[in-house]
């Protein structure tokens, strides 16, 4: 049985299309969502695509080649030369909780701005121009 | 030393958590408690500025690791300055609204207090922080809590203006996020000043795509044409002490973001042109829109993009000079911008109308408040002997240092449109035929009082003797471009 | 404290004092005035000497107060104009509203000129320009309560690119020569067109439209004539000589420290823009028919001499624009006075409504005879001496014939206007409306019977103004500067005694005076304008019979290609040409949330694109 | 279709951009340096979490300790969130607005199948129990705080869904909100005041991989968890309440 590490040296080219190519398309197809998109609910998505993307951006460059998770679990006290990096992580960790709040009062604008407007399409959402 | 910086945060962090428990003790106890927050915050502010005064620049370690290996907190004569500045007017702004928030149509008032509270905590946040990541944390703090605030009145325009904010604040940390990440692959590190350390060794490309992302995501904050479409339409809609503080705090610490960014992380040649050449066009571009409001909190709006573009301009020219022109206009445009949207809200209070024709002679009916106002037009103008006056003198002088003769004829070319349209107003305050005699119903109560006249003694003992203010801003804006002395005092520990 | 600084505070604190005067008591808030511009004008002239200054610092700038002869030159006409002026303010103004308004910005223009000639650095000079102009501001808008937005806001929008100018200027001057100091700068050539030309050009515009020089005339006439009357007197005969004052100063100056060869085209520039300048206003002025109109662009004109008179550059030619400052300070001060009495007995200052006023108010009407006769430049009074030393200069030492011809063509058309404004007041059938009118209150009477009699005496001893004159110009370089008390002396010799041909003028005068009085006497009758029968039809009450209309078709009809050639609109189509680009910019702002977004990818992309042009 | 081509060229460009600069920055490369000798801050962390601080998940001591402060900062940003949320969907509406919420949430007031509900009741109580777990190990395992109250969260958003009257005790959660908040930053004040600088750990951490070690972490982490939990649950509340009231 092979074992992973080498697998993952053998085709790093792929991992690293497959792994980079979808965090861009993320990025790309949320960034499309929020340009193009015209229900409010679709761009907020769209953020929320862009976000993911991001995210996983850094949990990718955070990537060692054949590294574990960063946790001593017993038996690996002395693991740390093989760990991958820990501070993306946790970072991603903030982003992402944060991203979340970001979501949630978008929702929630959107909620109030169907209220008002009684539709979702943000080319009518233009009293303020000028 | 008894007062550390990290108080700037744990105080309001303490109020904010504690005031949904407090307002069930004492149901005024969400409108006080900020305001002691703030005050403390104040008198953290002069604690820390006397101290750095005697010892030299503060920079805190937290949770018990030195920089760069935990968050730090920097206080500098630079970003005390700022943050003192923030800190004061934050507790002015709080004063000037302890009424006012009675008459809120929207939610309740401890939400109002608590995001309001948090939105300065978090400028101060970002202006003290010296880690990349934490200011991008304490950003999008001030972000929630100003999305949230400018869709405060639940109104159909404020909902609009919210979720645009939002929408333009979202793509500013997605765009933050990115640089975060390139410049976090290339030095493994996020202290700012190791960042600053090590970035003669990050290829060159890598930095600049970096600071493009920078570029754009702080430029979002700092109001930089073309990215602040959010911000006419979040300064007109958000309640009057939000959108002073969006003027005076807020933008503030925007710019100041990018200054950090720019002056200290980066070392890259041309961004002081960039800077000055999109400051050019956030200038111009602003004041042109402003001619021609209707809406009078709009045409502010417009108005405090031009003076942070001016802001930029003055930053981008780069040397001592300028930094400290900038510096003093940002501390006059806070205080005048503050000034401005007190008065101006007092206006449309009364008139209930947001137009600039529903000002027609209102100064019968409020003489004070339209005297503060017209002292504040023609203090941002740049009239002296008013506290404006220097900084553009400065501005201009720093500029032709650089033989720079046709930004300074720009920029005087601007003050004319400046001048004409806050003339405008002034001239409908006092010499338009007003409509109806009927007496004011809203007269401005004794603390929005305290709160305005404060800000217009500043304007005019500043304008009438600047020296008492000029020392400080000189230390601020050596302190801001001494990078090395920046990077070693923080790394001294490692090293 | 430094008396400078007293002073300037006193003028300050009366300001406020006036204006809380007013709260308790408006009678009492005009003379509060008077006297505190009195007390600040005697102290001034006893406690202050030229040649005395003070250094200080200010926001970390050298500064410096004090006066030079040139200033105090100017000084007297500051003073001399604004306490009399404030005489007359108090029963000029009796009954208005908005006293403490009037008052406390009239004393805020006096703190603000007189600032303006004590500095001896720039900043406090701009600084003090600017009060003067936001002062005159709230004062040329009094009247025009409700219409700020056409008259004061283009004043304003002027006298703001004027103060911007001098402002780039007075920040490279800092910058290239290190120094805030006028003298200094002077010392240093800074006015030198030879370096940096930029300097004296931006000094020159924002002193030149203060002086209302071409093509920046046009804030002028409607500024002078919507103020209130006493102020217009400061406005035109005080506040544009801060104009002229700025323009002599860095005029004369780069002028004399350099060889005159060099700098031929900027002073012809200068003397032609002033000479039309003085054409066009004296043109406009001929087809007003409101008197304060024609008084206000006669005074653009008379501005343009003198501003030819310093273009020069000769110890004359400065010497004459100087004794037109004063000597138009004074008979143009006197005039808006006469003006505004007509307008506070009669209502109006329209000449198609009044005339014959001269047996109502003999002495406003001898005041206004003295004046005209100053201003059209008739030899036994003031205008003529400065007239005489103007062509005596453009002849002799610059041999700028084609701009004595234009000089001299104005100044004959000024007799056209003079005689309207003359006639069409004083002159002619008494209106029915007019019966009741009276002479104007004493206080008003005697500034204006002040200001006459100095014109009559300056037209005499001329010597009395050249002897500051001669002083203020040794004190901006010339040497020697040779004066007479009573005659004028031409570069072949002959001379003139001024004393002799008033004597003898006035002397005739005096007889046809009796003569006409005995024989008016006799056997005259007066007729109104309605006592005439015209092909046997009776005029209707309403019909208007002055002969003040189309007074001077003839002459209109064959300028008018002149008057279409209007400077005012060609500013307003500017304004509206960059309104609509403007528009252009607002319309980025769609308020649509995606564009914004759009415009931020865009951004984005444009920067990543560019980024190696962009940064480095 | 103009807008939609410049769109497409943007995003192109862009992605395009990001590729190129994402190639200089290769999968699975080592860029934390020596453990040892650190340069950068994982190696730094790698090092310290387990020895100095006794923490086996160095995230969490990322999380909770080193970078602390952004902890601090993130709840306060969900706080915000819920409290911005609140104030733009305050639910004391008037009546007419109620008129126009009603066609928004009908779905929301149709029952659920009585096999989502009983599903519900039973998943409910260990999805607590699962989410107090996770965060209570958030040390030791991978997950803690923020995942914790998200799994909590979860739970209390089935109940939301399966159960039209299901309320939330509303005073319940704002003490727990706020004592949660701050007990987050009393630990932190406790620091500051004890060692002098804020959120430092205690000396005393316990041996790696016991339950109770790493100081005063677990003890963050468990607030923390609270804290996310509540605000989750209010926020969601808040969504899903904006049905028109009974009367």
């Amino acid at each position: 049985m092979m074992d992973f590490q080498t697998l993952f040296e053998q085709n790093i080219e792929i991992i690293t299309i497959a792994v980079y190519g979808t965090a861009i398309a993320l990025i790309v197809i949320g960034l499309y969502a929020v340009l193009m998109k015209k229900h409010l609910v679709k761009i907020v998505i769209g953020l929320s695509i862009m976000d993911a993307g991001i995210h996983l951006l850094f949990v990718a460059v955070g990537y060692i080649s054949g590294g574990t998770a960063p946790i001593f679990s017993p038996g690996s006290e002395n693991a740390a030369t093989t760990m991958v990096d820990p501070v993306p992580q946790a970072l991603v960790l903030t982003a992402i909780v944060i991203g979340f709040a970001v979501t949630a009062l978008a929702l929630s604008l959107v909620i109030r701005l169907y209220k008002h407007h009684h539709t979702a399409n943000i080319d009518q959402l233009n009293s303020l121009k000028w | 030393m008894v007062i550390t910086p990290v108080h700037y945060i744990v105080a309001p962090l303490i109020a904010a958590f504690a005031i949904p428990l407090l307002t069930k003790i004492h149901k005024d106890a969400a409108r006080i408690v900020p305001g002691i927050v703030l005050f403390y915050n104040v008198v953290i502010s002069f604690f820390l500025m006397n101290h750095i005064a005697e010892h030299g620049m503060i920079s805190e370690t937290l949770a018990g690791w030195e920089a760069p290996w935990g968050i730090n907190l920097v206080v500098t004569p630079f970003t005390g300055f700022l943050a003192t500045m923030v800190s004061i007017l934050g507790f002015i702004i709080w004063l000037y609204g302890y009424r006012f928030k009675r008459t809120l149509k929207g939610g309740e008032v401890k939400f109002y207090e608590i995001l309001q509270m948090m939105m300065i905590a978090g400028s101060i946040g970002i202006i003290i922080t010296g880690d990349i990541f934490n200011m991008f944390v304490f950003i999008e703090i001030v972000g929630i809590s100003a999305f949230s605030l400018t869709a405060f009145y639940r109104s159909r325009d404020g909902a609009e203006a919210g979720f645009k904010y939002l929408l333009i604040g979202g793509f500013a940390s997605a765009f933050l996020l990115l640089g975060i990440l390139i410049i976090y692959t290339q030095t493994g590190t996020l202290n700012m000043a190791q960042i600053a350390e090590r970035m003669p060794e990050v290829p060159q490309q890598m930095k600049i795509i970096a600071l493009v992302f920078f570029l754009v995501a702080l430029g979002i904050e700092a109001e930089m044409f073309p990215l602040n479409g959010w911000a006419p339409d979040a300064y007109s809609q958000a309640p009057s002490p939000t959108s002073a503080t969006f003027a005076a705090v807020v933008s503030v610490a925007g710019v100041y973001a990018l200054i950090r960014v720019v002056f200290t992380m980066f070392d890259v040649e041309g961004v002081n042109n960039y800077l000055m050449v999109m400051g050019f066009v956030t200038m111009l571009i602003a004041e042109i829109a402003a001619i021609s409001q209707k809406n009078l909190k709009r045409m502010l709006a417009y108005s405090s993009i031009g003076q942070v573009g001016l802001i930029l301009i003055s930053f981008g020219i780069g040397s001592n000079l300028a930094v400290f022109g900038a510096l003093f206009l940002m501390l006059n445009h806070s205080v005048i911008k503050s000034l401005l949207f007190m008065a101006g809200s007092y206006f449309i209070y009364n008139t209930d109308d947001k137009r600039i024709t529903a000002l027609n002679g209102i100064h019968k009916k409020l003489p004070i408040v339209s005297f503060f106002f017209a002292l504040g037009s023609l203090a941002i103008i740049g009239f002296p002997p008013f506290s404006g006056f220097w900084s553009k003198f400065y501005i201009l002088i720093s500029a032709a240092n650089e033989k720079y003769i046709f930004l300074i004829i720009g920029i005087l070319l601007v003050t004319i449109i400046e001048l004409t349209y806050y003339l405008r107003v002034v001239g409908r305050i006092y010499f338009a035929k007003e409509e109806e005699g009927e007496p004011a119903s809203h007269r401005p109560s004794i603390n929005a009082l305290v709160a305005m006249s404060s800000l217009a003694l500043f304007i005019i003992v500043i304008g009438v003797y600047p020296d008492l203010i000029m020392p400080h801003i000189q230390n601020a804006a050596d302190a801001l471009l001494d990078k090395t002395n920046y990077i070693q005092q923080i790394l001294s520990v490692k090293n | 404290m430094e008396i400078i600084a007293i002073i300037l505070l006193i003028l300050l604190v009366g300001s406020i004092l006036s204006f809380l005067i007013n709260r308790v008591n408006k009678n009492f808030t005009g003379v509060t005035a008077f006297l505190v511009a009195l007390a600040s004008g005697v102290v001034f002239f006893t406690k202050v000497q030229s040649g005395y200054q003070f250094n200080f610092q200010l926001a970390g700038l050298d500064l410096q107060w004090g006066l030079t002869d040139y200033s105090y030159y100017f000084a007297y006409i500051i003073f001399g104009l604004s306490v009399l002026a404030l005489l007359y303010s108090i029963k000029y103004m009796e009954g208005k509203a908005r006293l403490g308004y009037y008052y406390a910005s009239f004393l805020m223009t006096i703190l603000g000129m007189l600032g303006v000639v004590v500095s001896q650095d720039f900043v406090s000079l701009f600084i003090f320009w600017e009060i003067m102009t936001w002062a005159s501001f709230l004062l040329v808008i009094y009247n025009s309560y409700y219409k700020i937005k056409t008259k004061g806001i283009k004043y304003m929008i002027f006298s703001a690119i004027g103060a911007y100018a001098m402002l780039t200027a007075i920040v490279f001057i800092r910058v290239h020569y290190d120094t805030l100091l006028i003298s200094e700068a002077i010392a240093k050539g800074a006015f030198n067109f030879e370096q940096y030309i930029y300097i004296p050009i931006f000094l020159l515009l924002g002193f030149g439209i203060k002086a209302a020089v071409m093509p920046f005339h046009v804030w002028a006439p409607s500024a002078y004539s919507k103020s209130p009357m006493p102020f217009t007197t400061i406005f035109s005969g005080a506040m544009s000589k801060m104009g002229i004052f700025g323009i002599g100063l860095v005029f004369t100056t780069f002028y004399l420290s350099n060889d005159p060869e060099n700098f031929y085209w900027v002073r012809t520039i200068l003397g032609w823009l002033g000479g039309i300048t003085a054409v066009m206003g004296t043109i406009y002025a001929l087809i007003q028919t409101d008197a304060k109109k024609l008084l206000a662009y006669s005074s653009v004109a008379q501005l343009g001499y003198i501003v030819v008179g310093l273009s020069t550059g000769t110890e004359l030619g400065v010497m004459a624009a100087l004794y037109l400052a004063v000597i138009h300070a004074v008979f143009k001060g006197a005039l808006f006075m006469v003006a505004g009495a007509v307008e506070k007995q009669v209502g109006t200052t329209d000449m198609t409504k009044i005339s014959g006023l001269i047996r109502k108010m003999p002495w406003t009407f001898f005041v206004a005879l003295v004046s005209i006769i100053a201003l059209a430049g008739v030899p036994p009074l003031g205008g003529f001496v400065g007239k005489w030393l103007l062509y005596e200069a453009l002849i002799t030492e610059s041999n700028n014939y084609i701009l004595v011809v234009v000089v001299f063509f104005s100044s004959t058309a000024a007799f056209m206007y003079s005689y309207r404004f003359l006639f069409g007041l004083f002159l002619g059938q008494e209106e029915k409306e007019t019966e009741h009118i009276k002479e104007a209150p004493v206080t008003m009477i005697i500034p204006m019977v002040i200001l006459a009699v100095i014109a009559m005496i300056a037209g005499s001893y001329p010597g009395l103004i050249f002897e500051p004159a001669a002083k203020a110009m040794e004190a901006i370089g010339f040497q020697n500067v040779s004066w007479q008390m009573s005659s004028l002396t031409n570069i072949w010799g002959d001379t003139t005694d001024l004393f002799l041909i008033s004597m003898m003028i006035f002397a005739v005068f005096i007889i046809a005076f009796i003569f006409l009085t005995l024989k008016g006497l006799k056997k005259t009758r007066y007729v109104g304008t309605k006592d005439i029968s015209t092909s046997g039809e009776l005029p209707k009450e309403w019909e208007n019979l002055t002969f003040q209309i189309d007074f001077f078709k003839p002459f209109e009809r064959a300028a008018a290609p002149l008057y279409s050639m209007n400077m005012n609109k060609i500013w307003k189509n500017l304004g509206k040409n960059l309104e609509a680009f403007f528009g252009f910019f607002r319309k980025l702002y769609t308020g649509n949330g995606q564009t914004y977004a759009l415009f931020v990818v865009i951004f984005l992309v444009v920067l990543l694109l560019f980024k190696d042009v962009i940064f480095s | 279709m103009l807008k939609k081509l410049i769109v497409f060229l943007l995003i192109a460009t862009l992605g395009y951009t990001l590729a190129v600069t994402l190639s200089s920055i290769p999968i699975g490369k080592n860029r934390i340096g020596s453990i040892e000798n650190p340069e950068t801050v994982a190696a730094y962390y790698l090092d310290k979490s387990p020895n100095d601080l006794k923490v086996a998940n160095t995230i969490t001591a990322v999380v909770v300790n080193f970078r602390g402060f952004d902890t601090l900062g993130e709840v306060s940003v969900l706080f915000l969130a819920a409290t911005g949320l609140a104030s733009i969907l305050y639910r004391k509406e008037e009546e007419e607005e109620e008129e126009n919420i009603r066609h928004i949430s009908h779905r929301l007031n149709l029952p659920s199948s009585s096999l989502v509900q009983t599903g519900a009741k039973i998943l409910f109580p260990l999805i607590i129990v699962l989410g107090i777990y996770v965060f209570i190990h958030g040390h030791l395992t991978p997950g803690g705080g923020f995942q914790g109250g998200a799994i909590i969260a979860t739970g209390f958003l089935l109940m939301l869904v399966s159960y039209k009257g299901f309320e939330t005790n509303h005073k319940v959660m704002v003490w727990l909100e706020s004592l949660a908040g701050l007990g987050f930053v009393g630990v932190g004040v406790f620091g500051l005041v004890k060692y002098g600088s804020f959120l430092q750990n205690t000396g005393w951490t316990g041996n790696l991989n016991d339950l109770i070690s790493g100081g005063l972490i677990p003890l963050i982490y468990i607030f923390v968890g609270i804290k996310v939990a509540t605000e989750l649950t209010n926020i969601l509340d808040i969504l899903l309440n904006i049905k028109p009231r009974k009367k």
